[in-house]
């Protein structure tokens, strides 16, 4: 029996069939877009409760106890140093890691061992960070309340996301790059360096932009170490107001590091801790500024994030195999 | 060519990271501009951080300030630790220090000098549609007391002139200094409390749980029923010689509004009062404590306390010594 | 030697010890980093082993885990930490019962129907939702999710584990989605050729071959959704209520074990008393909790990158 | 055109005037082609010739990617199977496809050869025991998976993976089969047995073979059509083709100048 026979009925059948797809994309594309809908409410929300507040002022200005003076120069400038300390410590860390675990590990137990620590890690609460920045950093290597201990304790946090992003990026270098460095007698790692590295560095980069922008709103792990809630003042400048910038002093090792790396040790404010203390305020003109910090982080987010599909799309673009 | 640059960008990061592990182990703890450093309870924050604010003001930002909410306790353990990073010059506190903390401060040779600075009035409030306006404090008692969890479930059972609605409560946090003062100022020391409302530290979370229910009751601090007084409405307070007493700076300072008031402290590390930074923050502190206290809706101490605390700031009497009695 | 011999034997030898021993240094600088992985769990432990022993030495291990109270704070005292785990089972259920259907449908959606250039669009839009800070989530529950909940369910308390646990669905998905999708993805084009050419449609593809095939990346993904919900910790602090208390209906209020750590960080008890204890006691549950979670995870992982 | 010289073919298949383009990419130039019923025709030709392009035509596998398009028709007892309104899937349903690489579902070896049937809604156990059986012995896997139909077909060698694929592109009864390189994955055994299973089922349906080996092609097919650059070059009887091509390119490939 040939199904040429009942066609007709074939034709019934399929119909059924692909009505029940279409049902199917629709319903794929009603959840996508409510969720979306959901996160556009809510950061138009914030928008509109937090615009009178968005001024030039508001970014310039230090916290303070009269809600339409505040504003959150002390955060902004704290979260973009804390971020700099942990894509400091992350991202060398958290890559060299990958290159071992994708390159160099064997398959033995201790690969194992490191492989299950780093996709626990990736699990852990990020409050448990805080625990351990608080043992750790805050009181056993004394680094204080300070910029070095909220990057540190950030950058653990996101290093198991870079760790995981630099493995796949290498990943998918394809082996016969790997194969044509080596045939021209390149050791192992010039041909890590020199050809694999380049190649999957806008994955890798794409992915440190995504780990940072997600440790850019965390609140919890920087709570429990105590983030210091009311700075108005900035870390002062690692550089001198005149030429030639850089702190020298007249004798070894020529340069003040005290000076240059002063700011590390300094106490901070960051956005979201900014944001949630004025959410605790009494007085309801502070949810207001509440809200406009509120928005610049999810702006901060969003132009990170954009940044890391801009990127993606440029490699895609640069390398095609 | 891409792949030159890209290495030597590369090259250039992990340059600096080098540079920034090496020198991480520097000594790097010390600031050119002096520092005034402050922690502790969420209570005492408002106030400290209206003072440092208008503190730095005034000198143009030749001092610094740092402010931090870590509650009592945090604070405490900050200020006590001996630990030089993270050791503070000053720390908040709702209530005084408690014995161990004395202890811990003693043995890293911490003295420290206790003053008070205002008044917070507990304020109990209800939702404005609840015909309530005032109850004793055995009727709190009552309501809170262990003895209550699970059976006190209705506003009638308390008082038969009340709803017949259910009970829903709102307080602190049992880690909260506001908590420790509620409970024993209403139920008494050792006394335990129901376990079954729901505590919150974010008093704003309080503050929505109780105006949007008709049939909940709360506490928290002056200041957020001030600031919301449009949401919720306040009970005024029977002490049991049957006239109640609305909360306000007032009948606290007149020694009416009881036992609902307290005063909120800071402690100031001895030896940091030899750094003239500190000293001068103090001395601003006490001297412009009366106004800034009003403006963030605490209730001033009366003037001749802070002249006490002036005084004894100045003969650097140390320890935990009541300024007079209640305070 | 002459000088142009031994410039011949360094020519020789030199370079390829020089070379052999920067390899190896590499190699170690290299190993140590990714050492780094497992030193952070060994700290992290440490830690909260440490500073839970003062905790155990008073309160025995049975009552932590037998004991139907936690109430620490209070005169009574009680460590039952079932309550806290109760807690934080529910608020998570309730968001893996949103972010598991809601996730995997989208994931299926973006990797089997919708055409690359929407996809392209999408996924990253969709992992915004992830980077939206927790906090703005927690008032969105309490102001927003709560009292349209209380529309419906009249008698809802004003802090509830459900609305908590809704919206922090809606932070999952991402997660959920976005690995869900790596792994459909990742399931080899000739298996999806050798559906349509049976006559399968999309949806009869993706569902009964993709899917499949992919099913130990996608429960992956559902377990890392777990131990996120898991360790959430200001949604549920700000909208599900903090009373410790063991139940299991949604519906109720209740604390989560994140919930209580934020708390007591931020109060007022003195530090190294047992009461602050507690809170590395807790956090050493909560981390067995996503340690076992995770484990799973990463054995369904292992395998179905295994089967290709 | 090529000048055909084919007496008494019954089509099965005809393709007319077909062109295809990969975006802008023209692959298929202007094919004509017939497919004769219950036999085995096989599509031979250099690499990047355009025969596995054409025989992803005929199930419409290119569907499946955006930026391809058809012009022409190919006829499938007479139905336009390119027309307007015609559903791919309809297609498939009709003409069942083996690929390359042997691609079992990660499924039981019975529910990989079950599939088609439960696409189409059948779930009669006893209906699918039979079906099933049947596509496994027309294929000559029969006897060596009987025990274990329920265990992961993943676990079969290539040569039985690629049976377990032709019982599953059996089972649905299709009219034609069309086979891309179904040997090029397996190891010289396997193919005998392939091949032999290919001569055994041109009974029952129709067949149409891309293969990159002359000898395959000779020793398989009943028919035989050259392609070269996307055109089509030659189609006659193979043993024609193999002993006096008619095009001079043909017989440059048949005797190895090209390829």
């Amino acid at each position: 029996m040939l199904i040429s026979d009942n066609l007709k009925e074939v034709r019934t059948q399929v119909q059924r069939r692909q009505l029940a797809n279409g049902i199917f994309a629709m319903i794929g594309l009603l959840t996508i877009l409510v969720a979306l809908i959901i996160l556009l409410g809510l950061t138009l929300q914030l928008l509109i409760q937090g615009a009178p507040r968005l001024s030039w002022d508001f970014f310039t200005s230090f916290p303070s106890r009269k809600p339409e003076q505040a504003g959150i120069l002390s955060a902004w400038v704290g979260t973009s140093l804390v971020m700099l300390v942990t894509a400091l410590a992350a991202v060398p860390l958290g890559i060299a890691a990958g290159i071992y675990l994708e390159e160099y590990a064997r398959k033995n137990w201790v690969a194992d061992i490191i492989e299950i620590n780093v996709t626990n890690l990736a699990g852990v609460p990020s409050i448990v960070y805080g625990l351990l920045a608080l043992g750790l950093f805050v009181y056993q290597f004394k680094l204080g309340e300070s910029i070095q201990t909220a990057g540190l304790t950030l950058a653990l946090l996101i290093l198991p996301i870079v760790i995981v992003t630099t493995r796949e990026a290498l990943r998918a270098v394809p082996n016969s790059l790997r194969e044509a460095a080596y045939a021209l007698g390149a050791t192992k790692w010039q041909t890590i360096w020199d050809h694999v590295l380049p190649c999957g560095l806008g994955s890798i980069m794409t992915g440190v932009i995504v780990a940072l922008s997600r440790a850019i709103g965390e609140t919890a792990p920087v709570i429990t170490i105590g983030a210091l809630t009311f700075i108005a003042f900035l870390p002062d400048s690692p550089l001198n107001q005149e030429f030639p910038y850089l702190p020298l002093t007249g004798s070894f090792p020529w340069i003040n590091f005290e000076q240059l790396f002063g700011w590390l040790g300094a106490a901070f404010t960051v956005m979201p801790i900014q944001m949630f203390n004025w959410v605790s305020r009494p007085n309801p003109e502070f949810q207001l500024n509440a809200a406009a910090a509120g928005t610049v982080l999810i702006a901060m987010t969003l132009v990170m994030n954009g940044m890391a599909i801009y990127l993606r799309f440029l490699f895609r673009r640069g390398v095609k195999w | 060519m891409k792949l030159k640059r890209n290495t030597g960008f590369l090259g250039g990061l992990f340059a600096l990271v080098a540079t920034t592990v090496v020198t991480t182990g520097i000594e790097v703890n010390s600031q050119s501009t002096p520092t005034v450093k402050i922690d502790g309870s969420s209570t005492v924050y408002p106030v400290t951080e209206a003072v440092a604010e208008e503190f730095q003001n005034a000198k143009a930002g030749a001092i610094q300030v740092t402010v931090g909410v870590s509650g009592t306790g945090g604070g405490f353990k900050k200020f006590c630790s001996g630990e030089e990073s993270v050791q503070t010059d000053i720390s908040n506190a709702s209530r005084p220090i408690k014995p161990e903390e004395e202890e811990a401060c003693k043995a890293a040779g911490i003295e420290f000098i206790e003053l008070p600075i205002a008044y917070d009035a507990l304020t109990v409030v209800v939702n404005p549609a609840n015909p309530v306006n005032s109850m004793t404090v055995g009727e709190l008692k009552t309501m809170w007391e262990k003895a209550a969890e699970g059976t006190i479930t209705k506003w009638n059972q308390i008082n038969p002139s009340w709803p017949d609605a259910p009970l829903t409560l709102y307080g602190p946090g049992a880690d909260s200094g506001t908590f420790d003062y509620f409970v024993e100022e209403i139920l008494g020391k050792d006394n335990d409390i129901r376990s079954d409302f729901t505590p919150s530290e974010d008093d704003n979370v309080l503050v929505q749980g109780v105006s949007r229910d008709p049939n909940a009751l709360g506490y928290f601090g002056f200041a957020y029923y001030e600031e919301n007084q449009d949401q919720l409405k306040a009970i005024a307070i029977d002490p049991g010689d049957g006239t109640p007493v609305l909360p306000s700076g007032e009948t606290v300072n007149n020694g009416t509004y009881t036992p609902l008031s307290r005063p909120i402290y800071i402690y100031i590390n001895k030896a940091s009062l030899a750094k003239p930074e500190v000293k001068e923050f103090v001395d601003f502190y006490l001297q412009n404590a009366p106004t800034l206290v009003q403006e963030v809706a605490y209730i001033p101490l009366p003037t001749e306390d802070y002249e006490k605390a002036i005084e004894r700031l100045q003969n650097a009497e140390t320890g935990r010594v009541p300024l007079r009695e209640g305070l | 030697m002459t000088r142009e011999k031994k410039l011949e034997k360094s020519a020789q030898l030199s370079p390829k010890l020089v070379r052999d021993v920067r390899e190896k240094i590499i190699e170690l600088v290299l190993f140590l980093a990714a050492f780094s992985a497992v030193a952070t769990t060994v700290a992290i432990m440490y830690i909260l082993i440490k500073e839970s022993w003062l905790f155990f030495n008073e309160v025995s291990v049975i009552d932590f885990l037998t004991d139907r109270k936690w109430t620490p704070l209070f005169v009574e005292k009680h460590y039952g930490i079932i309550s806290l785990v109760s807690g934080t089972l529910v608020t998570s259920g309730v968001a893996l019962l949103v972010a598991i259907p809601m996730g995997t449908i989208a994931a299926m959606y973006l990797s089997e129907f919708a055409p690359s250039r929407l996809r392209e669009l999408i996924k990253p839009c969709l992992e915004l939702l992830a980077a939206i800070p927790t906090v703005v989530y927690g008032y969105f529950a309490l102001l927003f999710v709560t009292p349209m909940l209380q529309k419906i369910l009249p008698d809802l308390p004003g802090f509830n584990m459900l609305s908590a646990g809704l919206v922090m669905g809606l932070m999952i998905i991402p997660f959920i989605s976005s690995i869900s999708e790596d792994a459909m993805r990742s399931v080899p084009v000739g298996l999806r050729e050798g559906s349509y050419a049976m006559g399968a449609t999309s949806l009869q593809t993706a569902w009964r071959v993709v899917f499949p095939s992919a099913i130990s990346g996608i429960s992956a993904a559902y377990i890392l959704g777990a131990s996120r919900a898991v360790g959430e910790t200001m949604i549920v602090a700000i909208a599900a209520g903090l009373q410790p208390r063991l139940t299991w209906n949604p519906l109720e209020e209740a604390a989560t074990i994140t919930a209580y750590i934020v708390q007591v960080s931020m109060g007022d008890l003195p530090h190294h008393s047992i009461e602050y204890q507690t809170i590395f006691a807790a956090g050493l549950t909560l981390v067995l909790m996503t340690l076992v979670l995770n484990i799973m995870g990463h054995f369904l992982a292992k395998r179905y990158r295994e089967i290709y | 055109m090529v000048d055909m010289e084919v007496n008494q073919i019954q089509p099965k298949a005809e393709v007319q005037n077909l062109n295809f383009y990969y975006g802008s990419f023209h692959a298929l130039k202007n094919i004509n082609l017939f497919v004769p019923a219950n036999k085995v025709t096989a599509l031979i030709g250099p690499s990047g010739c355009g025969k596995t392009t054409l025989l992803r035509c005929f199930n419409r596998m290119h569907d499946l990617y955006p930026g391809n398009r058809y012009e022409g028709s190919i006829l499938i007892d007479s139905i336009n199977t390119l027309g307007r309104g015609v559903d791919p899937i309809e297609v498939r349903m009709r003409v069942s496809m083996v690929f390359q690489r042997p691609n079992p579902f990660p499924k039981s070896i019975y529910e990989n050869v079950a599939y088609g049937l439960r696409l189409r809604g059948v779930n009669n156990r006893l209906l699918l025991d039979e079906k099933v059986e049947d596509a496994l012995v027309a294929s000559a896997l029969w006897d060596e998976v009987k025990n274990r139909l329920f265990e992961s077909a993943l676990n079969l060698s290539g040569g039985q993976q690629q049976r377990l694929c032709i019982a599953r592109a059996l089972v649905t009864d299709p009219e034609m089969i069309l086979f891309d390189e179904p040997t090029s994955a397996l190891d010289p055994i396997a193919t005998t047995s392939i091949e032999e299973l290919v001569l055994e089922l041109k009974k029952r349906v129709t067949i149409l073979i891309v293969t990159h080996s002359m000898h395959q092609a000779a020793r398989l097919s009943d028919y035989t059509a050259f392609m070269y650059l996307g055109e089509m070059m030659e189609f006659d009887q193979t043993k024609t083709i193999f002993t006096t091509p008619a095009n001079k390119k043909t017989e440059e490939y048949i005797s190895g100048r090209i390829g």
